[in-house]
C-alpha cells in the first residue's frame, strides 16, 4: 500500500518551492497532500499526532531557511515543536523518520521534489503506519 | 393489675404527663437521667412565638410535679429492665449515686463555691462555662440538690467540711430498685445534632461558629454570659449574626427529616437579638421557610418587616474565617439573584438538626419497643393510635417519637396520660 | 443516554435548589457564568440543547466538592460526565489546551497495534522486572516529561523516585514496556468507546505479568482502575496508591524514611482525597520523616481545593485565579508544597509562571520528597 | 516655469528593481503610473541573479512578490516590449509617445499556460534571459516568474508553421499583429533603465569568447541558479563537468582607463557572494579571487568578506592577472605577478570575469529624446546634493543608470525619485487613481454552509492528466456542496462572471476553486466573489495544477485520486470558514523625524513640500549634525554651506515644527497613530504623528591607539579639516593612517567615508602647500563609483599610498619629542620609517550612543554594532518589519552624502505612502484572543516579532493578552505557543486544519 504523506508548507517559501517544482514539471510521487499554512511556526504538535492517529504514514513540515522566515523567527519555533513531537513519537514507538522538517526556499523546486521522493522511499522501507486505519471517534 | 404508671424522661412532656396522671389520683414514678428534671426546655432562653421566658413558664410545673404526693421523682436514674406486660410491668430502675443525700441537702450551694477545681465543662451551659467537681445542674434545678462529679473529684473534702447538713457522702453506692406499674409513658425528648461532622461549616474550628442551643445559653440571663451576647472569640458583641438552617436536617447524609422547629427558633432569636441590640444585622439562610404553626407566619412577617431580619434563600456552601477579625465568612449562592456571594458576619449560628437522644436504642430494647427508620420511637398507627408504641401498655409522646415543638409535645403528653389511664381502666375492668 | 436518563441515573430530581453546590464550587466563585445548580435546573426543565452546547460543562473540575456536600446526594460529578458524553455525540467539545495534543496522545494509546518504547528513563541503577507480584503503573509520566519540562516540571522524577523507594525496600517492581494511558481523561470527556479499548488493553497487559498488586503514583489512574474499569473488565489484582503502600510499611516497621529539615504543606488531590477517601496515608508517611514539619493549609483534607484544571480542557483565567489562590494558601502554610499527583504539580507550576506577582512556592512530588529524605539522591 | 495644469501621473522608464520600486511607491501614494519596459517582461537583471548578497537570499523569491504587486496594482499600467519615441512638454505636463512593438500574442487572452511553448518544433534560438546558455523556441515565456505572464513570438525566426496557434485554446496568437504607437500624458518622468554588463571580449588577454571555460559573472549566476539552464548544477560550458577550481578576476572593464576608469562598486561583493555560493554548493572546490582593493564597503559587506576568508576558505590574491590561456583544452592557466614580485602561473578549471557595469547601449538616443545630460562615462549626470535629479526639471533618475550601485542603494534611490515626483505633483495627488468599490456583503453567519466548487482544466495542464468529469461527480457527492462547475480556464474573464452568476443563482455562501496556486490567483478570485457580495475570506483554493497535475504527468489515475482528496480537504476547510471584517485604521496626517542632521532635515523638507506637518526632534541645541564640521567636498559645494541652506529652509518652513535640545521620552501607538512624548529641557509634550523617521546619524570614533590622546600632533580627519579651514596647518610631512577602529575584531564593519575624506584632505593639503609630503597608510582604498577619479587624482598629485597588512599595523612611537611611524609596506615587503610633523588618523564612524534607548522605545531591532537593523537588507533597506517607522542616513550604516540624501528622500516617499491615505488597511486573517480563556501567561508576547500582542492589566491583578490587529501579520506562531487555546488564527484555525487532516484520511 502506497504511504500517505501530509505536508504542511509555509506560504512564503516552501509552498512557492512546491509551485516551482510544478512550473518546472519536476515529477515526484503522488503520495503527498499539501496543506498551506502561513508559517511553519503555525504547525501544532497536535496536527502531527492527529495525522498519525488517523492512519497517515508520514508528516512533512517545510519552511523557509533560517534567517529567511517572512515572520523572522517562525521557523525557529517550528524546530522546537518538531523536536518535541519527535520525542513524543519516540516514546509512542513511532519511527522518527515518519516526521520530517525541511527548509525549502521558493526557488528550490527541485529540492522539494527530491525531498518527496526520498520521503516516500523512506516510508516504504519503514512500512505502513502501525496504528492502521485510525478509527478515532471524536475530534 | 396495678394502677401505677412509670414516666421515663423528665422534660416538659414527662412532667405534664406525670401531673395529669397524678391529678387523676394515679401513682406516678418519674425517672430522669439528668440530676434535675426540666429537660431541653430548661436550657432555652425564650420560646416562640410569644417570646415568653422559657424557664419562667416551666419552673412552676417542675415544682408542681416534684412536690406532688402521687409523683415519685427519681433523678440521676435509669430504667434497666422491664418484664411482664400491659397492666403488670415489673421495672428495674438503677439510681446512680449523687454522692449527696437528697434528703439532707438544702441546695444552699456553699459546697459549690468551696470546691477548688473549677475546670470541667458545664454540660447544661453547653460547655460555654466550666463548673467544679460539685455543682448544681442549673439555678432552677429540681430537685435543688448538688451532685458530685466523682470521676474528677479528688476527695479533698472541702465540700464535706463546709456542708452543715452533712449531706455529702463520697462513698454512696448505686441502688437498684424494682417497681410495679400498669403502664409506661416514654418522653425522653431529643439531643442536638453535633455539626462538627459537616467540615465545610467549620464548627469546632472557628470559635465564632456555634450551634443554636449554644446560642440559647449565650443570650439566656442565667447563661454563662449573663445574657450578654459575647461571642466566644473576643467576648465582644457581634454587629451581625447569620443563622443557617437545615444543618444536618433534610440531608440524606445525616438526617433526612426536617427538624420542624429550627426555622421558627432562628426567627425568634433574630427578633430578640434585634430587640437587645437595635443596630444588629440579622441574616437567616434558609431553603424553605417552614413557619407552619399557629401564628408562625405572622411572626416571620414581623421579623422581616419590623425587625429587618434579612432572609436569604440559600444554603451556604462553605464557611471560612477572616484570620485577623475572626469573623466567619459565608460563601453562598443567592438562589434569587443567582450570584455567588461572600458575607462576613460577626457570628454564625448553626441551626442544627434535633436527633433522638443518646441511648434511645438501649431504652427501646429494654422496653421491647421498635424504632422507626429515623431512630425515633415507632408509633402503632399515626391516625388511630398516635401515642401507642409498638408494644401494648407502653406509650410514647413528645420529640422522642418525632420532631415537634413544645405545644405539640405538651398536647401529646396530656394525650398519653389520658391514654394510659384508659389502658389501665380497660385492663382493670 | 438522553438527558432525561442522565437525570434519573444521577437522581438529579432530588435537587432542592438550595444552592449549597454552587456556594461550594471553586469555579462558580470566580466564574459568574457557571453554576452547578442552574445546570441541573436546565436538565430538570428539559433545556437539553442549551445545556449540551454550554461550554461551561467542560469547565467543571469534577472535584466532588459539590457532590459530597449536596444534602440531596445528587451525584453532580457523574451528571457532568454523562452530559459531556452526550455533548460529544452532538459535536460539542471543550476548549482543548495545548492544541489538543494530550487527547490525541490518549486516543493513539487506545490503538491495539501500538508498540511503545517508553522505558527510556529506566537507568541501570533502577531495578525493574518483567514478571512478578508487585507492578508499578507509571501512566502518562514519560509523555508529561516531554510536554512540560519547559516549565521546569520533570514528571519522570516521580517514576524514578518511586522505583528507587521500592528497590530500597527490596522490591523490583514490574514496569510494563507497553503500558497504556489509563484513559482517565477519555472517560471524563465522554469518549467511552476509546476508554473501553484502553481498559481492556491495560488489564490484559497486567494479567500477562502475573502481578498480584498494582501500585499507582497517579491518583487519577488509581481511581480509574479502582472505580471505572470494573464496568468494562474484571480485575483479579489488588490496587493501591504508593502512599497507602508506604504507610502499611511503616506499620510493619520495615521502612525508615530518613530525615529532612523542611516545613511542607500537602495538597490533597481530588481523586485521592474526596473520590477515594485517602487522606491520612500520605500525611502519615510525610510526618514519619524526621525533622519535617507538615503544616495543613486552610483548605485541606475534605475541604481541599482542586488545582484548577481537569482533563486538559477549559484551562482559562478562572482556573488561573483558583490556582493563584491555592498557591497563596500554600505559601501561608509553608515554603514547600507537596503534590501527590503529576497533574497538580504541572498545573500549579504553570500557574507560578504567571506574569502577575505570585507567591513563590517550591513544588515537590510526594515520591520525590520521600526518596530524597531516604537519601536515595537524585542521580537518575 | 511650471506648466499651467499639472497631471497626476508619472511614467517610469525601465522595469528593473528600481523602476518597480518607484512605480509601487508612486501608485500607493495616489498617482497613476505607466511602467515602460523594452523587454517582454519586467524584472530586469535582478531576475537573472540566483542569490543576492550579503544575506544569500534567493533573488527571485524576494523579487517575484513585487512583480505580482506591480502586475495586479489597479493604478499601474504595464507597457512591455515597447520603446519611448518622443517626449514634449515640461515639468508637470509631459506628452510621451511610445511605440508598442508587436508580441504577436493578445495579452488579454493569453493565460500563460505554456502549451504553445512545448508545441513549437524549433528550439534552437539562444535564450537571452539565460545568457544564451540554453536555447528557446520561436514562441517563449521570458522566464518562469515573468510578469505579465504572457508568451512572445520571435517573429524574425518564426517560420509560421502554426503549431502554436492550433494548440492555443484561448486563440491568443496573432502572427500578423502590428506595432502600435500610443501617446500618454504625464506630470513627471523617472528614468530607471539600469545598466548593461561590460562585454569582456574586448579584453583579448582574458580570452572571453575564445575559451569556452572563461565566462562572465552573470553567466555564472545562471549556471548556479536552480531555475537556470543546468537546474543549478555547476557544469562548466566545455565538458559539462563540475570544476574543482575556479578563479574570479576583478575589475574586468572597471578601473581601467582603456575601458571604464570608474569603479563599478558591486563586483567585489558579488564575487565574494558567488565564491560563497560555490563553497556552499561544494566545499571541496578551490576558489581564488584576484583583486586590487577589496571594496566591500556596504552594510554587512565587510563581515561577509571576512566570512568568505575565514569560514569558507576562499583564497584572495592581490594582483591583476596579466593573461588567461587554455592548456590542452582542459585547464585554464592564469599568469600574474604576486605581491613579492614573482611571476606566477596557476591552473584553474573555470575562470569567471567580474565584469563591471556600463550604461545601457540605447541610452544615447534615450537621453536626447528626454533632453537630459549624461556625464563623461555615459551615465546620467547628477550632483552630490541632488542625486536623483537630472538636468531637466520634472525628469528624475534612479538606480544603476545614475551611477553603478547595488540593489539596496538602487531601491533607496527609486523611492527617493518617487518622492521628488510626488513633491512636484502633490497638488494632483489622487486625481487619476481608481479605488475599487464593492457591493454590500451578504450576512452568512449561522447559515448552513452551501459550497460552490469550480474545477479548472487549465486547458490541457490539468484536464490532460486529471479525469475532470470524474472529479466533478465526486465533488457533487461531498457534504454541503451545493454547486459544482467545470471550466477550461477558471481564471479567465468570462469564468469570473460565471462564478458571480452561480453565487447568485445557487445562493452560495462558500466558494472553492480547484485550479493553480493561490499565491498568484487568490487576490483575483477573492475580488470576484467580493463583487458578488460575498466576504473575501469565504474562499479557498485547491492547488490541483502546480502541486498535482504538473508533477504527476505520467500517473493519471493517482493524480485524479489526489485531486479528489485535495478538493475534499479544501471543502472540509471551506465548511468552517467565517467571514472576516477588514480592519482599517485612521491616519494622522503628520510625520515625526528624529535627528536634525542633513538626513533628518531633507526628510522634513520633502514631507513639508508635499503638504504634511512635520515635527523635527534634535537632541543638540541647534540643527546641522556632523556635516557642520565638514568644510570641503571633492565635488566642490561645501557640506557646511549646504547644511546652512537646509537649516534656514527648515526654520522658515511653516509646516516644520523644530524642537532642539529635545529628547524622546516614550513612544506609544502604532502605524498611523503614534504618540511620541518628548522632553524639551523640562517640559514634556505629547506629539501625534502617522509615521516616524529615524535619522539619528553617527559619531566619530575617538581613537585609543596610535598615541592619539597623548600628543596633540595626532589628529582625526575632522580635526585636520578644521585646521585646514582656519589655515592653521604648518606641517611639512603628514602621515595618514586608514581603518583606525574599523574592520577589526570589535567593529568588523567598514566606515565607508574615511577613504573619501583622507583623499579629500590630502588633495586640500597639496593645494595649500604643494611641496608637503603626504603619506597614506591603507589596507584597501575604497573609492567606489566615480570617486575613483579622485583616487587617481591623488596619486597624480604625488600623494604616496603605502599598503599595510592587517596583522602588521604601523607602530607609532614618541622618543624625546620626535614622532615616529614605522610601517611594513606590503608591496615592497620592506620597513619604512617616517617622522611626521602631523599624524592624521582616519577614525571609524560609530553608531549614535542614543540608538539603544531609542530602539527599545520604538521596538525596532539593532545590530550588535549599534546601527539599526532594517526589514530586508536588499529590498526594504529603509523599512522596519513594524509598519510606519523608517530609517535613513548614518543611523542605517556609514554612508556617503549622496547615499544619505537618496535614503532621506526614499524615507520621505515611504512615509508619504502612508500619510497620503486617510485609512490604512490591515491584514484581515489575524488572530483573536478569547479574554476568558487567556490566563495572562505572556508566552504569546514572547514569540510575537511584531509587538502585536501586549499583556494589559484590565483588572487589578489580572493580565490579559490584547492584540493590536493592525500590527498582526497572521503567522499564527502565538496560537501554538498559547497553552490554553485562547488564541485562534482566523482563516487557519485548529478546527479547520484538523478537518483537512481528517478529510485526507477519510475519517468523514
Amino acid at each position: 500500500m502506497d504511504p500517505k504523506i501530509v505536508a504542511f508548507c509555509c506560504n512564503w517559501c516552501s509552498y512557492a518551492g512546491a509551485d516551482l517544482a510544478g512550473v518546472s514539471r519536476m515529477q515526484y510521487p503522488p503520495n503527498v497532500r499539501i496543506i498551506k499554512v502561513m508559517c511553519s511556526g503555525r504547525v501544532e504538535p497536535s496536527f502531527i499526532l492527529r495525522a498519525f492517529e488517523v492512519g497517515i504514514d508520514g508528516v512533512l513540515i517545510t519552511g523557509c531557511h533560517i534567517g529567511d522566515c517572512h515572520y523572522v523567527s517562525g521557523n525557529l519555533r517550528a524546530e522546537d515543536r518538531v523536536k518535541m513531537a519527535k520525542e513524543l513519537m519516540k516514546t509512542l514507538g513511532l519511527e522518527e523518520q515518519r516526521l520530517r522538517l525541511e527548509w525549502i526556499s521558493a526557488s528550490e523546486g527541485e529540492k522539494f521534489a527530491s525531498v518527496i521522493k526520498e520521503f516516500v522511499e523512506d516510508l516504504k522501507s519503514v512500512g505502513p503506519n502501525p496504528l492502521g486505519k485510525g478509527e478515532a471517534s471524536c475530534p | 393489675m396495678v394502677d401505677d404508671v412509670l414516666v421515663i424522661g423528665g422534660g416538659v412532656a414527662g412532667i405534664q404527663a406525670s401531673i395529669d396522671l397524678a391529678g387523676r389520683g394515679l401513682k406516678v414514678y418519674l425517672v430522669e437521667r439528668f440530676p434535675s428534671i426540666g429537660g431541653k426546655m430548661a436550657q432555652l432562653d425564650k420560646t416562640f412565638p410569644t417570646g415568653d421566658c422559657s424557664i419562667c413558664i416551666l419552673a412552676p410545673k417542675m415544682m408542681e410535679c416534684f412536690s406532688h404526693e402521687n409523683i415519685d421523682v427519681l433523678t440521676h436514674a435509669e430504667v434497666k429492665g422491664v418484664s411482664g406486660n400491659a397492666g403488670d410491668f415489673r421495672v428495674k430502675i438503677l439510681k446512680k449515686p449523687r454522692y449527696v443525700d437528697e434528703e439532707k441537702c438544702t441546695g444552699c450551694g456553699d459546697c459549690v463555691s468551696a470546691c477548688p477545681y473549677i475546670n470541667l465543662p458545664d454540660e447544661f451551659d453547653m460547655a460555654l462555662r466550666s463548673r467544679g467537681n460539685i455543682f448544681i445542674p442549673f439555678l432552677q434545678a429540681v430537685p435543688r440538690v448538688v451532685m458530685v462529679d466523682r470521676e474528677h473529684c479528688v476527695k479533698c473534702g472541702n465540700c464535706q467540711v463546709i456542708c452543715d447538713a452533712g449531706a455529702i457522702d463520697l462513698y454512696q453506692k448505686p441502688e437498684e430498685i424494682e417497681i410495679h406499674v400498669g403502664a409506661i409513658i416514654v418522653a425522653c425528648g431529643f439531643d442536638s445534632f453535633d455539626p462538627s461532622g459537616i467540615k465545610e461549616y467549620g464548627y469546632g474550628r472557628y470559635k465564632n461558629v456555634i450551634t443554636a442551643l449554644e446560642y440559647e445559653r449565650l443570650v439566656c440571663a442565667s447563661g454563662p454570659t449573663g445574657g450578654h451576647l459575647d461571642r466566644p472569640s473576643d467576648k465582644k458583641t457581634p454587629n451581625s449574626i447569620a443563622f443557617i438552617q437545615c444543618v444536618g436536617s433534610r440531608d440524606v447524609n445525616h438526617n433526612p427529616y426536617c427538624s420542624s422547629v429550627c426555622c421558627m427558633h432562628a426567627t425568634k432569636e433574630a427578633i430578640l437579638a434585634k430587640e437587645h441590640y437595635p443596630s444588629m444585622e440579622n441574616y437567616i439562610f434558609y431553603t424553605d421557610m417552614r413557619a407552619f404553626g399557629k401564628g408562625f407566619q405572622e411572626y416571620v412577617d414581623r421579623a422581616k418587616n419590623e425587625y429587618e431580619v434579612r432572609y436569604i434563600r440559600s444554603k451556604p456552601g462553605e464557611i471560612t474565617e477572616d484570620k485577623e477579625t475572626k469573623n466567619p465568612v459565608i460563601w453562598y449562592d443567592d438562589t434569587v439573584t443567582r450570584q455567588v456571594k461572600r458575607l462576613e458576619v460577626g457570628l454564625v449560628v448553626l441551626c442544627t438538626a434535633l436527633v433522638p437522644s443518646k441511648g434511645i436504642k438501649e431504652l427501646a430494647d429494654v422496653l421491647g419497643v421498635e424504632l422507626d427508620k429515623n431512630r425515633f420511637f415507632k408509633i402503632a398507627d399515626p391516625l388511630y393510635a398516635p401515642l401507642d408504641s409498638s408494644r401494648e401498655g407502653i406509650l410514647v409522646c413528645g420529640y422522642c417519637q418525632g420532631p415537634k415543638d413544645i405545644p405539640e409535645a405538651v398536647t401529646q403528653a396530656k394525650g398519653a396520660a389520658a391514654r394510659a389511664a384508659e389502658v389501665l381502666a380497660c385492663l382493670g375492668a | 443516554m438522553s438527558l432525561e436518563n442522565i437525570v434519573n441515573e444521577t437522581k438529579a430530581y432530588y435537587c432542592l435548589e438550595c444552592g449549597k453546590c454552587t456556594g461550594s464550587c471553586p469555579i462558580s466563585r470566580v466564574n459568574k457564568g457557571y453554576s452547578p445548580r442552574l445546570t441541573v435546573e436546565k436538565a430538570l426543565l428539559g433545556f437539553d440543547k442549551e445545556l449540551l452546547a454550554d461550554g461551561g460543562i467542560w469547565s467543571c473540575m469534577t472535584c466532588n466538592l459539590c457532590k459530597d456536600r449536596c444534602p440531596s446526594n445528587v451525584d453532580y460529578t457523574k451528571f457532568i460526565r454523562y452530559a459531556r458524553a452526550e455533548a460529544l455525540k452532538t459535536g460539542y467539545t471543550g476548549n482543548c489546551t495545548h492544541g489538543g495534543v494530550l487527547s490525541s496522545l490518549m486516543r493513539i494509546m487506545g490503538n491495539p497495534n501500538l508498540k511503545q518504547d517508553r522505558l527510556g528513563w529506566v537507568s541501570d541503577n533502577l531495578k525493574i522486572s518483567e514478571k512478578g507480584d508487585i507492578l508499578y503503573f507509571t501512566g502518562c509520566l514519560p509523555y508529561f516529561e516531554t510536554l512540560f519540562k519547559d516549565i521546569g516540571v520533570n514528571s519522570l522524577d516521580i517514576a524514578r523516585s518511586t522505583v528507587k523507594i521500592l528497590n530500597r525496600i527490596g522490591i523490583k517492581p514490574v514496569v510494563m514496556p507497553d503500558e497504556r494511558c489509563c484513559g482517565h481523561d477519555l472517560f471524563w470527556t465522554g469518549d467511552l468507546e476509546n476508554f473501553e479499548k484502553i481498559a481492556k488493553l491495560n488489564v490484559g497487559l497486567i494479567r500477562g505479568t502475573g502481578a498480584k498488586k498494582v501500585i499507582f503514583s497517579c491518583p487519577e489512574c488509581y481511581r480509574t482502575f479502582k472505580q471505572d474499569y470494573s464496568e468494562y473488565v474484571d480485575m483479579d489484582f489488588e490496587l493501591v496508591h504508593i502512599s497507602e503502600f508506604l504507610a502499611e510499611k511503616i506499620d510493619e516497621g520495615k521502612i525508615d524514611f530518613g530525615s529532612l529539615e523542611e516545613d511542607v504543606t500537602y495538597q490533597d488531590p481530588c481523586r485521592l482525597g474526596r473520590h477515594l477517601g485517602v487522606y491520612d496515608p500520605p500525611r502519615k508517611v510525610i510526618s514519619s520523616i524526621q525533622g519535617i514539619g507538615l503544616i495543613e493549609m486552610e483548605h485541606s483534607r475534605e475541604r481541599s481545593i482542586c488545582c484548577g484544571t481537569s482533563t486538559w480542557t477549559n484551562c482559562d483565567r478562572f482556573s488561573e485565579q483558583i490556582q493563584k489562590e491555592r498557591l497563596k494558601e500554600a505559601k501561608a502554610a509553608a515554603d514547600t508544597l507537596i503534590t501527590a499527583c503529576p497533574k497538580c504539580q504541572i498545573h500549579l507550576s504553570c500557574a507560578m509562571k504567571s506574569k502577575t506577582p505570585i507567591d513563590e512556592v517550591k513544588i515537590k512530588d510526594f515520591s520525590v520528597l520521600v526518596a530524597s529524605a531516604m537519601g536515595l539522591g537524585d542521580d537518575p | 516655469m511650471q506648466a499651467s495644469k499639472k497631471v497626476g501621473a508619472v511614467i517610469v522608464v525601465g522595469g528593473g528593481i528600481s523602476g518597480i520600486q518607484a512605480s509601487l511607491d508612486l501608485a500607493d501614494s495616489g498617482f497613476k503610473v505607466y511602467l515602460l519596459e523594452k523587454s517582454p517582461s519586467i524584472g530586469g537583471v535582478m531576475a537573472q541573479l540566483d542569490k543576492t548578497f550579503p544575506t544569500g537570499d534567493c533573488s527571485i523569491c524576494i523579487l517575484s512578490p513585487k512583480l505580482v504587486d506591480v502586475g495586479t496594482h489597479p493604478n499601474i499600467e504595464l507597457i512591455t516590449n515597447a520603446d519611448l519615441t518622443e517626449v514634449s512638454g515640461n515639468a508637470g505636463d509631459f506628452r510621451v509617445k511610445i511605440l508598442k512593438k508587436p508580441r504577436y500574442v493578445d495579452e488579454e487572452k493569453c493565460t500563460g499556460c505554456g502549451d504553445c511553448v512545448s508545441a513549437c518544433p524549433y528550439i534552437n534560438l539562444p535564450d537571452e534571459f539565460d545568457m544564451a546558455l540554453r536555447s528557446r523556441g520561436n514562441i517563449f515565456i521570458p522566464f518562469l516568474q515573468a510578469v505579465p505572464r504572457v508568451v512572445m513570438v520571435d517573429r524574425e525566426h518564426c517560420v509560421k508553421c502554426g503549431n502554436c496557434q492550433v494548440i492555443c485554446d484561448a486563440g491568443a496568437i496573432d502572427l500578423y499583429q502590428k506595432p502600435e504607437e500610443i501617446e500618454i500624458h504625464v506630470g513627471a518622468i523617472i528614468v530607471a533603465c539600469g545598466f548593461d554588463s561590460f562585454d569582456p571580449s574586448g579584453i583579448k588577454e582574458y580570452g572571453y569568447g575564445r575559451y569556452k571555460n572563461v565566462i562572465t559573472a552573470l553567466e555564472y549566476e545562471r549556471l548556479v541558479c536552480a531555475s537556470g539552464p543546468t537546474g543549478g548544477h555547476l557544469d562548466r560550458p566545455s565538458d559539462k563537468k563540475t570544476p574543482n577550481s575556479i578563479a574570479f578576476i576583478q575589475c574586468v572593464g572597471s578601473r581601467d582607463v582603456n575601458h571604464n576608469p570608474y569603479c563599478s562598486s558591486v563586483c567585489c561583493t558579488y564575487a565574494v557572494k558567488e565564491a560563497i555560493m560555490t563553497k556552499e554548493h561544494d566545499p571541496a572546490i578551490d576558489v581564488n579571487i584576484f583583486y586590487m582593493d577589496m571594496r566591500t564597503h556596504g552594510k554587512g559587506f565587510e563581515e561577509y568578506y571576512n566570512r568568505a576568508k575565514e569560514e569558507y576558505g576562499v583564497r584572495f590574491t592581490r594582483c591583476r592577472p596579466s593573461s588567461v590561456e587554455e592548456i590542452d583544452s582542459r585547464k585554464m592557466l592564469i599568469k600574474y605577478e604576486n605581491e613579492d614580485g614573482k611571476l606566477m602561473g596557476d591552473e584553474f578549471d573555470l575562470v569567471v570575469l567580474s565584469v563591471g557595469l556600463k550604461p545601457p547601449k540605447e541610452v544615447k538616443e534615450l537621453s536626447e529624446k528626454l533632453g537630459i545630460d549624461l556625464n563623461r562615462y555615459g551615465f546620467c549626470s547628477t550632483s552630490e546634493y541632488s542625486p536623483v535629479e537630472t538636468s531637466k526639471q520634472g525628469i528624475y533618475v534612479c538606480g544603476a543608470f545614475a551611477s553603478p550601485k547595488d540593489i539596496p542603494e538602487s531601491v533607496a534611490q527609486a523611492s527617493g525619485a518617487a518622492s521628488k515626483a510626488s513633491s512636484l505633483l502633490s497638488s494632483e495627488r489622487g486625481t487619476l487613481v481608481v479605488e475599487k468599490s464593492y457591493p454590500p456583503e451578504k450576512d452568512v453567519v449561522g447559515e448552513d454552509p452551501r459550497v460552490g466548487v469550480f474545477i479548472c482544466n487549465c486547458g490541457v495542464n490539468i484536464g490532460g492528466v486529471v479525469d475532470i468529469p470524474e472529479v466533478v461527480e465526486y465533488a457533487k457527492s461531498l457534504l454541503n456542496v451545493a454547486y459544482v462547475e467545470e471550466d477550461t480556464y477558471t481564471c479567465s474573464r468570462d469564468a469570473q462572471d460565471r462564478i458571480k452568476g452561480a453565487i447568485e443563482e445557487h445562493d452560495l455562501n462558500r466558494v472553492v476553486v480547484a485550479s493553480c496556486t493561490p499565491r498568484t490567483h487568490e487576490p483575483l478570485f477573492r475580488s470576484t466573489i467580493r463583487e458578488a457580495g460575498l466576504n473575501p475570506y469565504l474562499f479557498e483554493m485547491a492547488n490541483i495544477r502546480d502541486q498535482c497535475s504538473w508533477v504527476h504527468l505520467h500517473e493519471k489515475a493517482e493524480a485524479t485520486e489526489k485531486t479528489k482528496d485535495l478538493i475534499k480537504m479544501i471543502v472540509a476547510k471551506a465548511r468552517l470558514l467565517e467571514p472576516l471584517e477588514r480592519i482599517f485604521v485612521e491616519v494622522t496626517h503628520s510625520g515625526l523625524v528624529i535627528g536634525g542632521g542633513i538626513a533628518g532635515m531633507t526628510v522634513a523638507l520633502e514631507l513639508a513640500n508635499q503638504g504634511y506637518e512635520v515635527h523635527l526632534i534634535e537632541k543638540e541645541k541647534e540643527l546641522g549634525g556632523n556635516l557642520r564640521r565638514l568644510y570641503y567636498s571633492l565635488s566642490g559645494v561645501s557640506p557646511r554651506e549646504h547644511v546652512n541652506k537646509l537649516i534656514d529652509a527648515v526654520t522658515k518652513n511653516s509646516k516644520i515644527h523644530v524642537y532642539t535640545g529635545t529628547n524622546i521620552v516614550d513612544v506609544g501607538g502604532y502605524v498611523g497613530n503614534f504618540i511620541v512624548k518628548i522632553d524639551q529641557d523640562g517640559d514634556e509634550k505629547d506629539l501625534a504623528s502617522g509615521v516616524i523617521v529615524i535619522a539619528t546619524g553617527g559619531v566619530e570614533y575617538k581613537p585609543e591607539e596610535y598615541l592619539y590622546s597623548e600628543d596633540d600632533r595626532v589628529l582625526t580627519q575632522l580635526e585636520l579639516e578644521e585646521k585646514l579651514a582656519n589655515n592653521e596647518l604648518n606641517a611639512k610631512t603628514i602621515v595618514m593612517i586608514q581603518c583606525v577602529g574599523s574592520r577589526n575584531e570589535e567593529r568588523p564593519y567598514c566606515s565607508r567615508v574615511c577613504c573619501y575624506d583622507a583623499i579629500k584632505n590630502a588633495l586640500k593639503i597639496k593645494e595649500k602647500s604643494p611641496d608637503a609630503n603626504v603619506y597614506v597608510l591603507y589596507r584597501d582604498i575604497r573609492t567606489p563609483g566615480f570617486t575613483e577619479d579622485y583616487y587617481r587624482k591623488a596619486r597624480d598629485e604625488g600623494i604616496l599610498f603605502l599598503r599595510y597588512d592587517e596583522k602588521e599595523k604601523p607602530e607609532v612611537t614618541l622618543d624625546d619629542g620626535i614622532l615616529k611611524v614605522l610601517v611594513v609596506d606590503r608591496t615592497l615587503g620592506r620597513e619604512f620609517l617616517i617622522k611626521p610633523d602631523l599624524l592624521v588618523l582616519s577614525a571609524a564612524v560609530l553608531s549614535h550612543p542614543g540608538n539603544k534607548e531609542l530602539s527599545e522605545m520604538l521596538k525596532v531591532p539593532l545590530r550588535e554594532d549599534g546601527f539599526f537593523l532594517e526589514a530586508h537588507v536588499k529590498l526594504r533597506p529603509i523599512d522596519f518589519s513594524n509598519d510606519g517607522i523608517f530609517l535613513c542616513g548614518l543611523a542605517h550604516s556609514p554612508k556617503s552624502i549622496d547615499e544619505t540624501l537618496s535614503q532621506a528622500s526614499a524615507a520621505a516617499s515611504r512615509a508619504v505612502k502612508i500619510l497620503s491615505k486617510d485609512r490604512v488597511e490591515a491584514e484581515g486573517a489575524v488572530i483573536s484572543v478569547d479574554e476568558i480563556l487567556c490566563r495572562g501567561c505572556g508566552r504569546c508576547e514572547e514569540v510575537c516579532e511584531y509587538n502585536a500582542l501586549e499583556l494589559k492589566e484590565i483588572e487589578p491583578g489580572r493580565l490579559v493578552a490584547q492584540v493590536k490587529k493592525v500590527l498582526c501579520k497572521g503567522c499564527g506562531t502565538c496560537s501554538v505557543a498559547c497553552p490554553s487555546g485562547a488564541i485562534t488564527l482566523k482563516h487557519f484555525t485548529d478546527k479547520q486544519i484538523i478537518a483537512m487532516i481528517d478529510a485526507m484520511a477519510g475519517i468523514f
